[in-house]
């Protein structure tokens, strides 16, 4: 069924009796080209390119829960591709581009809203690093625009720059960058793809690989056997876990991240905007709700949820900056599970093990890849090697030292 | 969280600086022949368990302890704290 | 009954309001009056204002659904000016003289909305429709439809203005928590309190007692309300116990830290001077009690969110509690026997009574009518409630005129704390609701909350928890007698054919939005949460999940619990930001550190800058200069032609004694240690375990057993945790002990061709280069005797001291310096002219040692000894570390003397494509040097020691730069160093 | 030469706010003290002849003139009036010898002593120690306004003294006013 004003204008004026559910509700099959285990952004939308992009035509994604319910579906929905490093810059671009295509891909209108993403700069070592960081945009051809502190007062008039700690010195701008509607973006990959006959399994747990000499033949689960040519897996902050039953150790630890939304307000922030002196960054959704987060709770956890000291350190931020926020209410606090890599880059190659591959280590970044994730990992599952923006995304880049660390913290996953 | 220290009795984790998997005490030898493949595992490798975690908590804001902390990553709970320089003594290392 | 006033009109006999006081108040423009003890929905019920807002999506008019937090529809903005609050719940708003409230969510007055045009057009704006269209044309969306999305979305405003009051966070401790102050939580807090344990009671609510200020039952002797007046009182005199009204626990985290938000101001016009708004407190306890009772639910029908149509329990409250009867005609509509005490309230009160009970086997009532068996299938009033139509039992329809009606459908027991440490609740069929089952560590739960829902075993239970908290041997208190109704309920949660009936009235959820919901396949509580936006409102849906989770039960065929639980996210109610951020914001964001040198250098005019929390002179600027340029290029030349002073306490000092102290050091120094001579100093480079770059600094040896590290700046405290991690847990038997120092020494870099002479006027001994030449360290004595180190070090490369002496002393001794150099001219220099001399230098400072640098890059890769082992030698030797291609560090200068080569730009080949495929470097620091008389720039160049000479374009596209600069050697001053040596 | 003149870390002197007296004390001279590997005891007896005991975890002993506090394992700082004890670390050097690392602290503190009827209020929105169970002697690091400080608790009821880093004078003296006032 296609979506459209049309179709919505129909359903309304005949009681809305012909809406089908957006995804099929199917009986695993014994057996698929490729599974891919996780029902996330990421799956979902390696599902849909595997069907639409690369005519894989026996896909199935298996999700232990209900899809959609991971990280895709809590974070702070921010895209932008305003990366520094060669790894990354060009994927994280291509990225954007399918996202600024993608209703039109999906028929789903995922309300992806390009409002811009503003990162403060307030030390002049900052402004270096930004301004490298701005230029890599540019020659890897996405957008970068750096501005003064007057441009920024005029956008953000309520911003404190009389009375700042650290006062701010100006901005590096990506103006393609934005928000879009978490769920819908796994609602709409799930739809899509569905419609191209992939088997979407919610309520179906992986409980081992089976790998029979050195070979993965597919996925055993909670509702049987499911085989496979090949099995990817993308499953963000429980990918140790689950690679654990192949006998794998990642170079990962999962933590929590807490985000945070207001109660609605009517608009004041018109885009995406980053606190360069603290660990503060906030965007307001089209509901009113400012929709913000800061830096990671920092210890190790699976709780998904966290405690009082980084929610204190995400409003002092807000304060420093947005004074005026101080009579917002803060309505409901939430943890994910952040697939922190060695590096903070994520990795989408195959596992020693012939048939099982593997995508994951997105630590907080996840969202805005998920285009370009589900784009590689679907390329490297149909073809076997990597997507052209994804090459340098390797397990064994650690034991070769050809690590990708935009923040240059090491290997300490807490402080990427 | 609270974190009962050894010496000190509960402490607020807020006063600690956590590090990551206690593993990170037990550093290869150099001079081994596999030095360079088990520097890797060391630096690199993460068992990342969903439960039980030995993992390094400096008491930054306190004593200027390293800890050794056993906790379950899932429910939080703390089963066991011990100094770190205990622990690495008991371990062998000098 | 009815007392006849001027305005509150609805102002009925009895209650505890101070009908003594008088309150005066506006809500939109219109003035009212009201009493010391009522909200201000309490306030405008009894001046028969029932129309409070307009619901997010329709913008349906609405008015309070209940007398309490849970409230979804009676948000209004409160205060004007600076001090406004959007999204304000009216219900628990205390009234004070002067509150100016006004609507939001409405485009005109709040009786005509012309955004009500999409109540006319919610048969397009289903549950989801958004997702479904305003695709085509493209462009349109950011443009045109959600602009308009925006501004019709969101609830109230804020002011834009700066929060003008300040909030307070603080500690608690105690043995016990007790949350919620009704039958349970005070009987819980008497138990523990008499027991002589620490305890905290807190309650939301700005009088103590919970629904015992709102019922009519006795307890003992006494009314409920004055039992709990005096049990107050009893707990009030107890050192031991600390009452927190006004105190909402918002959240519980692990091990036994909770959040609580005590309203110290919000009931005030301003607060008092220098006192806080609110204080976010956490309290540590070891057990807590939850009686955070519970909340009565709403039934779902046509046309169930007129203003006037509440909960039955709110009705009951309004009478009771606050003297006011929503006019003098009332209905209640009630699936259990609860309702009926509502009504047996309302009738005692003089209000006129009819009770619409689902049940065929209601009980009777002498005084009140009751259709058995009815339900209610529509409602009529544009702007407030006028008419409920009811099906009765055979079917046939009737008109009840009232002007309220009262829904009553069972309780929920208030979990939603036991759900913070994501504990899911059980179901309890009997009671046709969710219970609490896994609980957060030291939890217990008692009363209502339990699901105890009589007030004797409220009472009992609060007693018992405290008992078990505690772990209590002592006999519990004497439990007064009191009523013990069982739960009689039959459920019912929407009237079979509804379809405009409000499940989630903040969020304009109806029962078709569910219905949709489960067609289109959206089954599982998370989707339908997400799908319809069910319970995420402001209200968290306290009042609107269960009735969502049962209608999706019921068209699934499934259980209500097998469609999911509802669970809760902290915070218990929407707390203010400011609360969360206290103190810090403005200037005390972050503390600030300033440098021994501080006053002096403002008395110059020296400008500052933030290095980390600490405050550095950046530059001086003396009369004539108009640009920072000028000074920094003076202070520049001045050193390197005579002698500069600048004050470098900020760089990081760790104290390092014993006797293994230089077997340490060689083991967190990629370069050896071992063998410097005391009385020397040596650079030393810090790598990472993963080989890369963490710090540089230098290491002097005071003593065979002791050393002085400097760290950078930015670095101290990582670098101290690391030694400290060498330390204990990787080399625990070295005899070495290890201390902060960074603030004890007031430390100043004198530098230049006469600093010898002067600091031989200040010194107590020979500094003569043989006596105490490059890289010499000593404990020295100064100025008659003050016990001081000297370092003969450089950054600047010229002939350079760093001087320290303890920092009380540091005032006085650039004063000295200053006075000791005036006859060479001494110039104080700041971190510009630091800067610039190091980047003439080519060392490496924070822009170069940005974590992803390795010692091969830097050049120093034949520094990481391999003779010893140290942190990061081993995987410094990785491939990806050591290719032929390697960015090194070079020198970079315009070739035509005019340009710039900012930091930040990138190096192409001269005659290649510029693109990131053909990216060869990046500058990372550059400044303009005044000794050369061009700009200069130290960069990272790919295969960079191979290609000094060559020429390459620099490129900055972000600011515009394109110029040609030529590759040359970082060292742009005085590359032999003889100068330093002098 | 003429000698070089201290300076007080702030030189805010003292004041009161309602029932709270915040007074800066320049007057004490500080060391740490940390035994060398394997010479906890020949420390303890060093500890002991100054102090009278050895201060145990958590605890000082304010002990005159020397008083002294545990800061970590097998660490103490030792303070005595600045007007005897300038050069306090050369002293334990002398006494300690081999056995212990002496570390002079002097430049690193500024010392407050808070005293008044509402000081435990004022200490419940400023810091996370459980105010009302210290008895004199007891000692705790923690964070006030995000610095690393000290708080003892001294003889008298209402007196504790906050030792925290001399560079944040400013920023820990406008943190402690702006509670005095928050509770007066």
């Amino acid at each position: 069924m296609r979506y459209s004003a049309f179709r919505v204008i129909k359903e309304a004026l005949t009681g809305h009796k012909g809406w089908k559910p957006a995804w099929r509700d199917p009986v695993p099959a014994a057996q698929y080209d490729i599974v891919v285990v996780g029902g996330g952004g990421h799956g979902l939308a390696t599902a849909h390119y595997l069907a639409k992009e690369f005519g894989q035509a026996r896909v199935a994604v298996i999700e232990k829960g209900w899809i959609g319910g991971g990280n895709v579906g809590r974070n702070t929905t921010i895209i932008r591709s305003n990366y520094l490093l060669d790894g990354n810059e060009p994927f994280y671009e291509f990225s954007l581009k399918l996202w600024e295509n993608l209703e039109q891909d999906l028929n789903y209108n995922a309300m992806v809203s390009q409002r811009g993403i503003l990162n403060l700069i307030h030390s002049d070592g900052q402004r270096d690093a930004f301004t490298r960081r701005g230029n890599a945009m540019i020659l890897n051809g996405a957008d970068a625009d750096i501005l003064s502190t007057e441009d920024i007062k005029k956008r953000y008039p309520f911003l404190n720059t009389d009375d700042a700690r650290f006062p701010i010195k100006g901005g590096l701008a990506q103006h393609r960058g934005g928000t879009v509607r978490h769920d819908a973006v796994a609602w709409g990959y799930a739809r899509s793809a569905d419609s191209h006959g992939v088997d979407i399994i919610q309520n179906c747990e992986v409980t081992g690989f089976r790998i029979e000499d050195g070979v993965c033949k597919g996925v055993e689960t909670t509702r049987g056997f499911i085989g496979a040519k090949k099995v990817g897996c993308a499953v963000a902050g429980n990918s140790s876990r689950l690679m654990a039953l192949a006998n794998m150790r990642l170079p990962m630890e999962s933590h929590v991240l807490q985000a945070f939304v207001s109660e609605g307000l009517k608009p004041v922030l018109p885009g995406v905007i980053t606190f360069g002196a603290g660990h503060f960054y906030c965007s307001q959704s089209d509901k009113g709700g400012l929709v913000f987060g800061g830096d990671l709770d920092g210890y190790n956890s699976y709780a998904q949820r966290g405690n009082l000291p980084a929610v204190e350190d995400v409003c002092e931020g807000a304060m420093a900056i947005f004074p005026m926020l101080g009579r917002a209410r803060l309505l409901r606090m939430w943890g994910g599970i952040m697939d922190m890599s060695m590096d903070g880059s994520p990795i989408i190659d195959k596992t020693h093990i012939d048939g099982l591959y593997f995508n994951g280590g997105w630590c907080y970044g996840g969202f805005k890849a998920t285009p370009a994730s589900g784009f590689a990992f679907a390329h490297l599952l149909a073809k076997d090697e990597p997507h052209p923006t994804a090459t340098a995304y390797r397990f064994d880049r650690f034991e070769k030292g050809r690590m990708i660390d935009e923040k240059g913290m090491g290997n300490q996953p807490n402080l990427h | 969280m609270i974190i009962n220290h050894p010496l000190l009795g509960p402490r607020d984790s807020a006063e600690f600086t956590y590090m990551g998997d206690a593993r990170l005490m037990d550093r290869p030898d150099p001079d081994a022949p596999d030095a360079a493949a088990a520097f890797y595992d060391y630096a690199y490798l993460r068992d990342n368990p969903a439960g039980w975690h030995r993992e390094l908590w400096f008491h930054e804001a306190g004593d200027r302890s390293w800890l050794v902390v056993t906790r379950n990553t899932v429910t939080h709970e703390i089963s066991a704290v011990e100094l770190a320089s205990d622990v690495a003594r008991a371990q062998g290392r000098t | 009954m009815k007392q006849k006033s001027m305005t509150q009109t609805n102002r009925i006999a009895g209650g505890q309001v101070d009908r003594s006081t008088t309150l005066k108040f506006s809500f939109d423009g219109k003035q009212y009056a009201g009493h010391d003890g009522d909200t201000l929905a309490s306030a405008l019920l009894a001046n028969g204002v029932r129309l409070m807002g307009r619901s997010f999506k329709y913008h349906r008019p609405r008015g309070p659904l209940t007398a309490g937090s849970e409230e979804p529809n009676a948000l209004v903005q409160l205060r004007i000016g600076a001090r406004q609050e959007p999204n304000t719940r009216a219900t628990t708003a205390e009234l004070f003289d002067g509150l100016t409230a006004t609507s939001q969510n409405r485009l005109g007055s709040l009786s005509f909305d012309l955004l009500a045009i999409n109540d006319r057009l919610s048969n397009f704006l289903t549950a989801g429709f958004y997702y479904k269209t305003f695709m085509w044309p493209k462009a349109f969306w950011e443009k045109v439809y959600e602009p308009i999305i925006r501004n019709a979305a969101g609830l109230g405003s804020l002011s834009l203005h700066d929060d003008p009051d300040v909030y307070e966070k603080g500690f608690l401790h105690c043995d016990l928590l007790i949350i919620g102050a009704g039958p349970a939580g005070l009987m819980a807090a008497l138990t523990a309190g008499r027991s002589g344990a620490d305890v905290i009671l807190a309650d939301e609510d700005f009088r103590m007692g919970g629904r015992l200020n709102a019922e009519t039952f006795a307890i003992g002797d006494a009314s409920g309300a004055d039992w709990a007046a005096a049990t107050v009182a009893e707990l009030t005199s107890m050192p031991n116990v600390r009452l927190l009204p006004r105190t909402t626990v918002i959240g519980a985290f692990d091990h036994g830290i909770y959040g609580a938000v005590e309203r110290i101001s919000d009931h005030l016009a301003t607060p008092a001077p220098d006192k806080p708004r609110q204080i976010l407190w956490r309290i540590y306890t070891q057990k807590t009690v939850l009686a955070a009772g519970a909340i009565e639910r709403p039934i779902a029908f046509e046309n169930n969110d007129r203003p006037g149509i509440m909960t039955a329990s709110a009705l009951r409250t309004y009478a009771n509690r606050f003297g006011v009867a929503v006019d003098q005609r009332n209905a209640i509509f009630t699936n259990n026997d609860d309702g009926h005490r509502t009504a047996t309230d309302l009738h005692a009160k003089g209000v006129k009574v009819t009770v619409i009970d689902t049940r065929t086997d209601a009980p009777k009532s002498q005084d009140y009518e009751v259709l058995a068996g009815a339900q209610v299938v529509n409602t009529m009033g544009r702007l407030g409630l006028t008419f409920a139509q009811v099906r009765l039992q055979g079917g046939s329809e009737r008109t009840i005129e009232c002007s309220a009606l009262g829904t009553s459908g069972g309780w929920n027991p208030n979990v939603h704390m036991t759900c913070h440490q994501r504990g899911r609740p059980t179901w309890n069929a009997d009671l046709a609701a969710f219970v609490p089952n896994d609980l957060p560590y030291g939890m217990t739960v008692a009363g209502a909350a339990m699901g105890d829902l009589s007030t004797a075993g409220a009472l009992a239970g609060g007693a018992k928890a405290a008992q078990t908290a505690l772990g209590l041997t002592t006999p519990l208190p004497t439990i007064p007698d009191a009523e013990d109704a069982p739960v009689n309920i039959t459920p019912f949660w929407y009237v079979a054919g509804s379809n405009r009936a409000w499940v989630d009235q903040q969020n304009d959820v109806t029962v078709k939005d569910v219905k949709l919901s489960h067609q289109e396949g959206f089954r599982s509580v998370e989707h339908l949460k997400r799908y319809t936006t069910l319970g995420m409102a402001t209200d968290q849906g306290k009042t609107a999940n269960m009735g969502g989770l049962a209608i999706m039960a019921e068209l699934a065929g499934k259980t209500i619990p097998e469609v999911g639980t509802t669970i809760f996210r902290p915070p218990y109610t929407p707390v203010a930001i400011g609360a969360f951020a206290g103190r810090h914001r403005g200037q005390d964001f972050h503390p600030k550190r300033l440098t021994p040198t501080h006053n002096w250098a403002a008395e110059q005019g020296a400008v500052f800058v933030e290095v980390g929390n600490w405050m550095r002179a950046q530059w001086f600027p003396r009369a004539g200069e108009t640009t920072w340029r000028e000074s920094v290029d003076r202070e520049v030349m001045a050193t390197r032609g005579s002698v500069g002073v600048c004050d470098v306490t900020t760089l990081g000092k760790v104290d390092v004694q014993g006797a293994d102290a230089a077997t340490f050091l060689n083991k967190i120094y990629c370069n050896g240690f071992a063998k410097l001579p005391v009385g020397k100093v040596r650079y030393g480079l810090m790598l990472r375990e993963d080989g890369i770059a963490m710090d540089d600094g230098t290491a002097a040896r005071l003593a065979e057993d002791h050393f002085v590290v400097t760290t950078t700046t930015a670095n101290a405290l990582p670098v101290y945790r690391h030694m400290e991690f060498v330390r204990q847990c990787l080399v625990p038997d070295m005899d070495v002990q290890l201390i902060s120092t960074t603030e004890s020494w007031a430390q100043y870099a004198v530098a230049g061709p006469n600093a010898r002479r002067v600091l031989e006027k200040i010194v107590d001994q020979d500094i003569s280069n043989d006596a105490f030449p490059f890289m010499a360290c000593a404990d020295i004595t100064v100025c008659g005797g003050l016990r001081a180190r000297l370092f003969r070090i450089s950054f600047s490369g010229e002939l350079a001291y760093e001087i320290a002496v303890p920092t009380a002393y540091g005032d006085a001794l650039i004063r000295r310096i200053m006075q000791a150099g005036a006859e060479f001219d001494i110039t104080p220099y700041g971190t510009e002219a630091l800067g610039v001399m190091r980047i003439e230098k080519g060392h490496a400072a924070g822009n170069e040692l940005n974590g992803t640098t390795s010692a091969q890059n830097l050049g120093m890769g034949r520094m990481v000894s391999t003779k010893k082992d140290s942190i990061g030698a081993v995987l410094s030797r990785r491939e990806g570390l050591n290719t032929d291609d390697d960015l090194r560090q070079v020198g970079i200068k315009p070739v035509d003397p005019a340009d710039k080569t900012p930091a930040g730009a990138h190096l192409m080949a001269a005659d290649g494509p510029v693109d990131a495929a053909h990216d060869q470097g990046y500058v990372t620091s550059a400044c303009y040097s005044p000794t050369l008389g061009h700009h200069i720039a130290l960069a990272f160049l790919k295969d960079g020691v191979n290609r000094i000479g060559e020429q390459m374009r620099l490129v900055s596209p972000l600011t515009g730069v394109d110029v040609a600069v030529e590759i040359c050697s970082a060292h742009f001053v005085d590359p032999e160093g003889v100068r330093l040596r002098g | 030469m003429d000698r070089l003149t201290p300076v007080p870390a702030l030189g805010a002197g003292t004041q009161t706010i309602g029932s709270v007296t915040i007074a800066e004390n320049s007057g004490v001279a500080l060391a740490s003290v940390a035994a060398r590997r394997g010479q906890s005891d020949a420390c303890g007896k060093v500890l002991k002849s100054i102090l009278g005991d050895v201060p145990a975890v958590g605890k000082a002993i304010l002990h005159d003139p020397e008083a002294g506090f545990w800061m970590g394992p097998d660490q103490w700082m030792i303070g005595a009036p600045m007007a005897s004890h300038e050069d306090i670390a050369d002293q334990l050097k002398a006494s300690f010898g081999d056995a212990a690392s002496i570390t002079e602290q002097s430049g690193a503190w500024v010392v407050f002593d808070v005293t008044g009827a509402k000081m435990p209020d004022m200490c419940e929105i400023l810091c996370n120690v459980p105010i009302r169970k210290m008895v004199a002697g007891d000692v705790q690091r923690t964070m006030i306004h995000q610095l690393g400080c000290f708080v003892i608790r001294r003889a008298a009821d209402d007196h504790i003294r906050i030792l925290g880093p001399r560079a944040s004078a400013g920023t820990l003296h406008h943190a402690l006013v702006t509670a005095a006032k928050s509770v007066a």
